[in-house]
């Protein structure tokens, strides 16, 4: 091995973590610091308890002063957690940060193996590559690029509509953007919330009337993002703003061209009521809307689909103009620093269960249509009833549809068992129905969720522990003649019972939304299996994703109930403007770079890069790369076929010998 | 259109009018069936719940007698047939052991399998390879006005869901509709029969054939179509029984493919309707069908 | 005239192109031999070996040695020269990377002698005699240098100061070289005397060549009529022009003829033919598998097509498991 | 080293946002894997220069892994297409040097993917230790001992580098 390079002398100084059990439990760390002692350019290895604690850091900067190292290695955990942390504590004592190379003995190797003696040696060959690889580091210094303070948050549901508040609040201009014609998402359709019952509407529209009250809050409802492209800080956002055929500006809510539109009842499927109830062409969403503005549906409008239509609409709006057929599909161009996505969730297709009978037997409905019934503002007014009009003597509800399911969706809805419950209380409290409720596994876990639970077995609901099997109508007993009977094995009664009712509710869960793929390649977030956005990390980095400066929100990122998504969407709110507050994020200097006097200008670069970060100088005939638009991905260096693009932080050299290293210890 | 025909035990004896109405259905609409030469029991369920390796070495020998005939996928009507023969594949292709006892037994036979034979079920196969199509324009007697109640049974689509859905299969309902049948919303359709409990504790097993008949009844069926020779006996066999313990739930019981020669206009005694303990009743507004010689 | 430094041209496994260099520097030539010494250039002059052995170590000022080693009298020449010469330069692309010659490195020394001696088309030879180190004929015994398993390079059997690229080097190349030879003005041991940089710079098609260049289709050289002023990428043919060292003059696309290599990579690339594959494959324009193998079969013989002129000195060397590989026997 | 406690050694190359994140995860989740792969992070799979993958081989590996996210899922748009383009005309070009295609593997590993790192690793390394080793270094070296050794002094001999006086130290 050379011991010189071009950056003269080094003196190395390797420390390797026991972290605490973690690592020294599977690898014999001080065999390594012996092995690592051995190679040359070392001056100093050492192996110590926690490498990140302050003593730890300290260490390395004694030694950097004291053995006057140029170049320091740790191996310890994985470089995405501890990587910034060590290269802190290199500055700190003198030397350029970028002098540090971190290898991962914890999560790849320790945690993964379990058997010593490989551990060990597998953490000596990583050591002894980073080794090789720090001789050849560089002194590079990080740049710093500009942020724009405004902020863009896509969905205005109450995650969405809390984080453009709390941004807003801060006096940073927001740009919310929901498809539907209002915002609210699904919490305005509850009636009530659970633990405290309070009143969905009471609390979500004063915030809903706050978001349309508020100076530094464009929304833009009835519009989808088409296109993102830049990056952290300088996002360009095209929004794709869809004719609603009405004039926000205009249209003060009267409703009258409701009223006068050639279609004397509602003729098509409620969205907000889940087909529960019918509205016109021409409709306002629901009566707390925001806009509080109608919208026309284009493919129900007589006038839209035909122009010819009586037009009855527009002689009802009269003076005021509002109604605007002229309206076309636009495209704005906005641009932001950040991006806070709050997309929310799907409800699951309750018919994707057969067995349970949602859409066969008119009485078994979902919780969201139960929840649309006993809402006083709802298709019954609030009257609980039954498909004939009658009222149910008997209701069953069946949690776990479509969760914790291996046939359907694995993960937990986590919020239906306290939704369920809810939705049993408002059951008992507007008609005197016997309800029970077929569970697995109560989760309560929320502050004030278990009390709840304890609320409802004293109100006399009734719980049986099975999954349901099937809901069936043939009966099997008299009393069973004309209802529904529930097929379940009571696992605490240890037999199969057959339970007759009038009304079945179906606990629907939660899904990823059926356009989440595209949406997130779109915002070029990362995924789950199932389709949730993924966050950065679990635990430490909840909101964050692997993309700078685009946030996840609420159910956009896995069920979750209102609490957890408003305080995900503060959160969220928080890390965008503590971006924008500081004004300029530091860039890891890993961009690549073309050595003039090496470049031939074959031009063969310059349709890789999708940035376009690569520059043809036509008078030099050289490429060059622009520093600030390289995001640092290497493509166009591994196919300079002359090898004079070259990438700082994975230089050619730094590789080669790393993979010298990582062979080297047989 | 030719595939190798395995028509187990049950197509020969108490599931005959089943092969005397599928062969010439087939046959009606240019399907070449060739039955395997030699072959021999599937096993049926009972001997895998014994011993799977040998289980698997009988259903087995009718595979390497099937790839040795040729490339044709194999069809089987036998729902315990098929559904045999298709764990059959899984065992020997998910475990080394059963591979290895059925490769020693086939070989001392001097026979070998490779795993390359399809097993396929006449519905599928009526489905997805002849087409609803061709099938509707064979139909020359519409079966108008006969309500059928689709009834699967389990082994089709359970555990293996190949060509239907395991909860709501609609291949019959499909082909029953272009027979000109309508069909009654029938959620029994993949409930149990009975299966052998009817013969070994019939006060379970007779409640569940019943249940299936019932419900038949109550919604209006005129007739109950299947796919499985053991559910046509149950249905069709133990209606004095049921009458004495339950009351009466009369409906007749019938294979697929007796519905489909008679509205390809086939005669009747030719698709063996003739065998039902509980006879269909004739077609609504019967006319004199057009015969067709087979 | 013993103060005329002493000159050495001596050819291995090579076709005599480099030879025809030398000699097409025509008048040229005339200056190179009032200021030299040729005291060894077996195509044109008869030399004995011994006379080179009797002569002092160092005495040649310079050796241009061309041609790959494949047999033991080229290995054994080569360390004979070096020991005599105080430059010992690697002419050619053959000397410099293994050449043409070094293709023969996807094959056994007996799948190569079978062919030759057994299979060929054009050889009748029924007694099957293959050639022998030694053999006694009329009472005399005669022998040959044995045929060695692998090519190689000059340098990976002795040490070389310098290399002249090419197949074979240019005229301009070689007048250059030895004028900086005689002069003393030389760089760092080691380098190869001709620019740095790719062919494309002095290319001159180049300007014709689009900025967002992709491939739909690889089309070899008889399947296409060649615009003689297009990119020759451009016209989707391989050229190699990118990856290669320029000469200073792109002699082979002035010609109307792609780049195939012979100049080897840049000082900066350890294996010409991988970075090559790694550039032209990126700009393939597709994102479908299926596409993307259907516009790759446009390139039948990835090795001899990247690695034309420099499979010895590639990262891989030679084709591995051959019947001679003893590897993995080896304890 | 003799074929019996010969051990697969693999050279992984993860792309930093989606495999070797997964990698992390994978340890995270505490899953247990073999111990023979080394992983080189880079940013991005289209970071991997085909040179890598010779080199890893020449040096002693005897398989190569590589790592990035799914088609479509790149962290840089499409660095991972340009992944694949070379991986198809590598893959033959190492067929035709006798270097056989499960030795080098592309796969497309997410960040959430854990369990998938567990058993692509897994399956490369018992598909390697079926392929048997692969030895480059061992066999270039059996190569050259067909020449004749010459009595002057070697030409590559270098002088052993000189090394500080490491300081061993435990803290």
């Amino acid at each position: 091995m050379n011991t010189n390079n071009r950056n003269g002398d080094v003196r190395i100084g390797f420390y390797i973590c026991h972290c605490g059990h973690n690592i020294a439990g599977m690898v014999d760390c001080s065999a390594v610091a012996q092995y690592i002692s051995k190679l040359p350019g070392v001056t100093v290895s050492r192996d110590y308890k926690y490498m990140c604690s302050d003593p730890g850091q300290e260490l390395i900067q004694q030694d950097i002063r004291e053995h006057k190292l140029n170049r320091v290695v740790v191996a310890s955990c994985s470089p995405l957690l501890h990587e910034h942390t060590f290269r802190t504590a290199v500055a700190a004592g003198g030397l350029n940060p970028y002098f540090f190379q971190m290898v991962n003995i914890r999560e790849h190797d320790s945690w993964v193996h379990t058997d010593r003696a490989e551990a060990t040696t597998k953490a000596k060959s990583l050591a002894h590559a980073a080794v090789c690889r720090v001789r050849f580091h560089r002194a590079l210094e990080t740049t710093r690029v500009p942020i724009n303070p405004d902020v863009l948050v896509v969905g205005g549901g109450i995650a969405g509509i809390h984080a453009a508040l709390t941004v807003a609040n801060s006096g940073k201009k927001v740009f919310l953007v929901e498809r539907d014609p209002s915002i609210g998402g699904h919490m305005a359709q509850f009636d009530k919330t659970f633990p405290t019952l309070d009143c969905a509407a009471c609390i979500l529209t004063p915030k809903m009337s706050a978001v349309r009250a508020h100076d530094n809050i464009t929304l833009w409802t009835y519009s989808e993002i088409v296109k993102v492209s830049g990056y952290v800080g300088n996002y360009t956002v095209t929004v794709k703003r869809k004719p609603r055929y009405v004039n926000e500006e205009l249209c003060v809510g009267c409703l009258e061209c409701i009223n006068a539109c050639i279609f004397k009842e509602g003729k098509f499927a409620d969205e907000f009521n889940v087909g529960l109830s019918k509205r016109k062409p021409i409709y306002i969403p629901f009566a707390q809307a925001v806009p509080p503005v109608v919208v026309i549906d284009p493919e129900r409008c007589l006038q839209v689909r035909t122009g010819k239509c009586k037009k009855t609409c527009l002689e009802a709006c009269a003076d005021r103009k509002a109604i605007d057929f002229t309206q076309k599909e636009e495209l704005v161009e906005i641009k932001v620093g950040n991006i806070i996505v709050a997309t929310g969730f799907k409800l699951f297709d309750a018919k994707r269960i057969p067995e349970y009978g949602y859409g066969l037997y008119p009485n078994v409905v979902t919780a969201i249509e139960l929840e649309r019934l006993v809402n006083s503002s709802g298709p019954t007014a609030g009257e609980i009833v039954l498909r004939d009009g009658t009222h149910p003597k008997s209701v069953g509800m069946i949690l776990c549809v479509g969760s914790r399911d291996m046939k359907t969706n694995r993960w937990c809805s986590r919020t239906c068992c306290m939704h369920s419950m809810k939705l049993a209380q408002l059951v008992r409290e507007h008609t005197d129905a016997d309800v029970t409720v077929f569970y697995m596994d109560i989760r309560a876990p929320g502050k004030g969720y278990e009390e709840f639970y304890d609320k409802s077995l004293k109100e006399g609901i009734q719980f049986v522990r099975g999954r349901v099997a099937e809901v069936t109508d043939w009966a099997m007993a008299p009393e069973e003649e004309g209802k529904l009977v529930i097929r379940v094995e009571d696992t605490l009664a240890g037999f199969v019972r057959r339970i007759p009712v009038d009304m079945i509710v179906l606990a629907a869960g939660m899904e990823p939304q059926a356009d989440a793929q595209a949406v997130r390649r779109m915002f070029n977030m990362s995924c789950g299996t199932e389709g949730w956005f993924l966050e950065k990390h679990p635990k430490l980095a909840p909101v964050s994703t692997f993309t700078d400066g685009v946030f996840i929100a609420g159910c956009c990122q896995g069920p979750k109930d209102i609490p957890d998504s408003v305080a995900q969407a503060g959160a969220a709110a928080a890390e965008a403007m503590a971006l924008a507050d500081k004004g300029f994020i530091e860039q890891e200097p890993n961009t690549a770079y073309i050595v003039e006097a090496d470049c031939s200008g074959c031009k063969s670069c310059l349709p890789l890069c999708p940035y376009t970060a690569i520059l043809f100088d036509d008078a030099k005939q050289k490429a060059s790369i622009n520093q600030a638009l390289c995001k640092g991905c290497g493509t166009c260096v591994a196919a300079c076929p002359s090898g004079s693009i070259k990438q700082n932080l994975f230089e050619d050299e730094e590789i080669f010998s790393e993979i010298e290293g990582v062979l080297a210890y047989v | 259109m030719k595939y190798s025909y395995f028509p187990g035990c049950s197509l020969k004896g108490l599931g005959r009018s089943y092969e005397e109405s599928l062969l010439p259905v087939m046959k009606h609409l240019g399907v070449e069936l060739v039955e395997l030469d030699d072959w021999n029991c599937c096993g049926a369920t009972a001997y895998m719940s014994v011993d799977e390796g040998k289980a698997a070495v009988l259903a087995a020998r009718n595979l390497a007698i099937a790839e040795k005939a040729g490339p044709e996928d194999l069809m089987t009507p036998c729902s315990a047939c098929y559904l045999v023969l298709n764990k059959t594949q899984h065992n020997i292709a998910d475990y080394p052991d059963i591979n290895e006892t059925v490769r020693r037994a086939l070989g001392s036979a001097k026979l070998a399998y490779n795993g390359t034979v399809k097993v396929r079920h006449p519905l599928d196969m009526l489905i997805n390879d002849v087409g609803l199509d061709v099938i509707k324009e064979k139909v020359v007697r519409p079966l108008k006005g006969l309500k059928v109640a689709p009834y699967y049974g389990c082994q089709v689509v359970r555990p293996y869901a190949t060509f239907d859905d395991a909860w709501n299969p609609t291949t019959m309902d499909r082909l029953l509709t272009t027979l000109g049948a309508e069909v009654v919303p029938y959620p029994l359709k993949t409930k149990c029969c009975g299966g052998s409990l009817t013969g070994t504790v019939p006060e379970a097993g007779l409640r569940l054939t019943y249940i299936l008949l019932k419900e038949a009844v109550r919604r209006g069926a005129d007739v109950i179509a299947t796919v499985c020779p053991l559910c046509q006996f149950n249905l069709d066999a133990y209606h004095d029984q049921i009458n004495r313990r339950w009351g009466p739930a009369r409906v007749a019981t019938v294979y697929f493919s007796q519905l489909m020669g008679l509205a390809f206009g086939l005669a009747p005694e030719q698709l063996g309707l003739n065998r039902n303990f509980i006879p269909m009743k004739p077609l609504p507004a019967q006319q004199p069908a057009q015969k067709t010689t087979v | 005239m013993p103060d005329k430094p002493k000159i050495a041209i001596y050819w291995c496994a090579s076709c005599g192109g480099c030879e025809e260099a030398v000699v097409d520097l025509a008048e040229g030539i005339l200056n190179v031999v009032a200021a030299v010494d040729i005291i060894l250039w077996p195509v044109a002059m008869d030399f004995k070996k011994k006379s080179i052995e009797a002569m002092a170590d160092k005495s040649i000022a310079a050796t241009l040695l061309n041609g790959a080693i494949r047999t033991s009298e080229q290995e054994e020449m080569a360390h004979l020269l070096r020991r005599k010469s105080q430059y010992l330069i690697a002419y050619g692309a053959c000397a410099q990377l293994g050449g043409i010659p070094s293709l023969a490195n996807q094959f056994s020394r007996e799948q190569l002698l079978h062919y030759v001696y057994d299979q060929a088309p054009t050889v009748v030879n029924e007694g099957k005699t293959r050639p022998q180190t030694s053999t006694r004929n009329n009472g005399h015994n005669v022998t040959l240098p044995e045929f060695r398993n692998v090519v190689r390079a000059l340098d990976q059997v002795v040490e070389v100061d310098y290399y002249i690229p090419g197949c074979p080097p240019t005229p301009k190349l070689t007048i250059a070289a030895i004028g900086a030879l005689l002069e003393g003005k030389l760089p760092p041991k080691g380098a190869v005397l001709a620019p740095d940089i790719a062919l494309c710079e002095q290319c001159a098609r180049k300007a014709s060549k689009p900025a967002d260049l992709s491939f739909t289709q690889f089309k070899r050289p008889h399947q296409v009529l060649l615009d003689p002023n297009l990119c020759l990428l451009a016209q989707g043919v391989i050229c190699m022009g990118p990856a290669t060292r320029g000469g200073w003059e792109a002699v082979c696309p002035a010609g109307n003829m792609p780049c195939t290599g012979c100049f080897g990579p840049t000082s900066r690339v350890r294996d010409q033919g991988a970075k090559f594959l790694s550039s032209v494959c990126a700009n393939i324009a597709s994102k479908e598998e299926k596409e993307i193998h259907d516009v790759l079969a446009g390139i039948p013989d990835p090795v001899g097509t990247f690695y034309r002129y420099g499979l010895a000195k590639s990262i891989l060397r030679r084709k591995v498991s051959l019947s001679d590989d003893a590897a993995k026997e080896t304890p | 080293m003799s074929d019996s406690n010969w051990q697969p050694r693999i050279v992984a190359f993860f792309c930093n946002w989606c495999t070797y994140t997964a990698a992390d995860l994978a340890g995270v989740s505490r899953l247990k894997y073999a111990p023979n792969v080394r992983v080189i992070r880079l940013m991005c799979s289209g970071r991997v220069d085909p040179q890598f993958i010779l080199d890893a081989l020449a040096q002693g590996a005897d398989g190569v892994l590589i790592g990035g996210c799914h088609l479509g899922d790149c962290h840089y748009v499409e660095g991972n297409y340009k992944t694949i383009r070379r991986f198809e005309l590598l893959q033959r070009l190492l067929r035709d040097m006798g270097i056989e295609d499960q030795r080098v593997r592309l796969e497309w590993i997410s960040a959430s993917e854990g369990e998938r790192v567990k058993t692509v690793i897994n399956s490369m390394v018992e598909q390697v230790r079926a392929l048997g080793p692969l030895n480059l270094p061992k066999r270039q070296q059996g190569w050259d001992l067909e020449m004749t050794p010459h009595t002057e002094p070697a030409a590559k001999s270098q002088p052993a580098p000189q090394r500080a006086q490491a300081e061993v130290a435990h803290a």
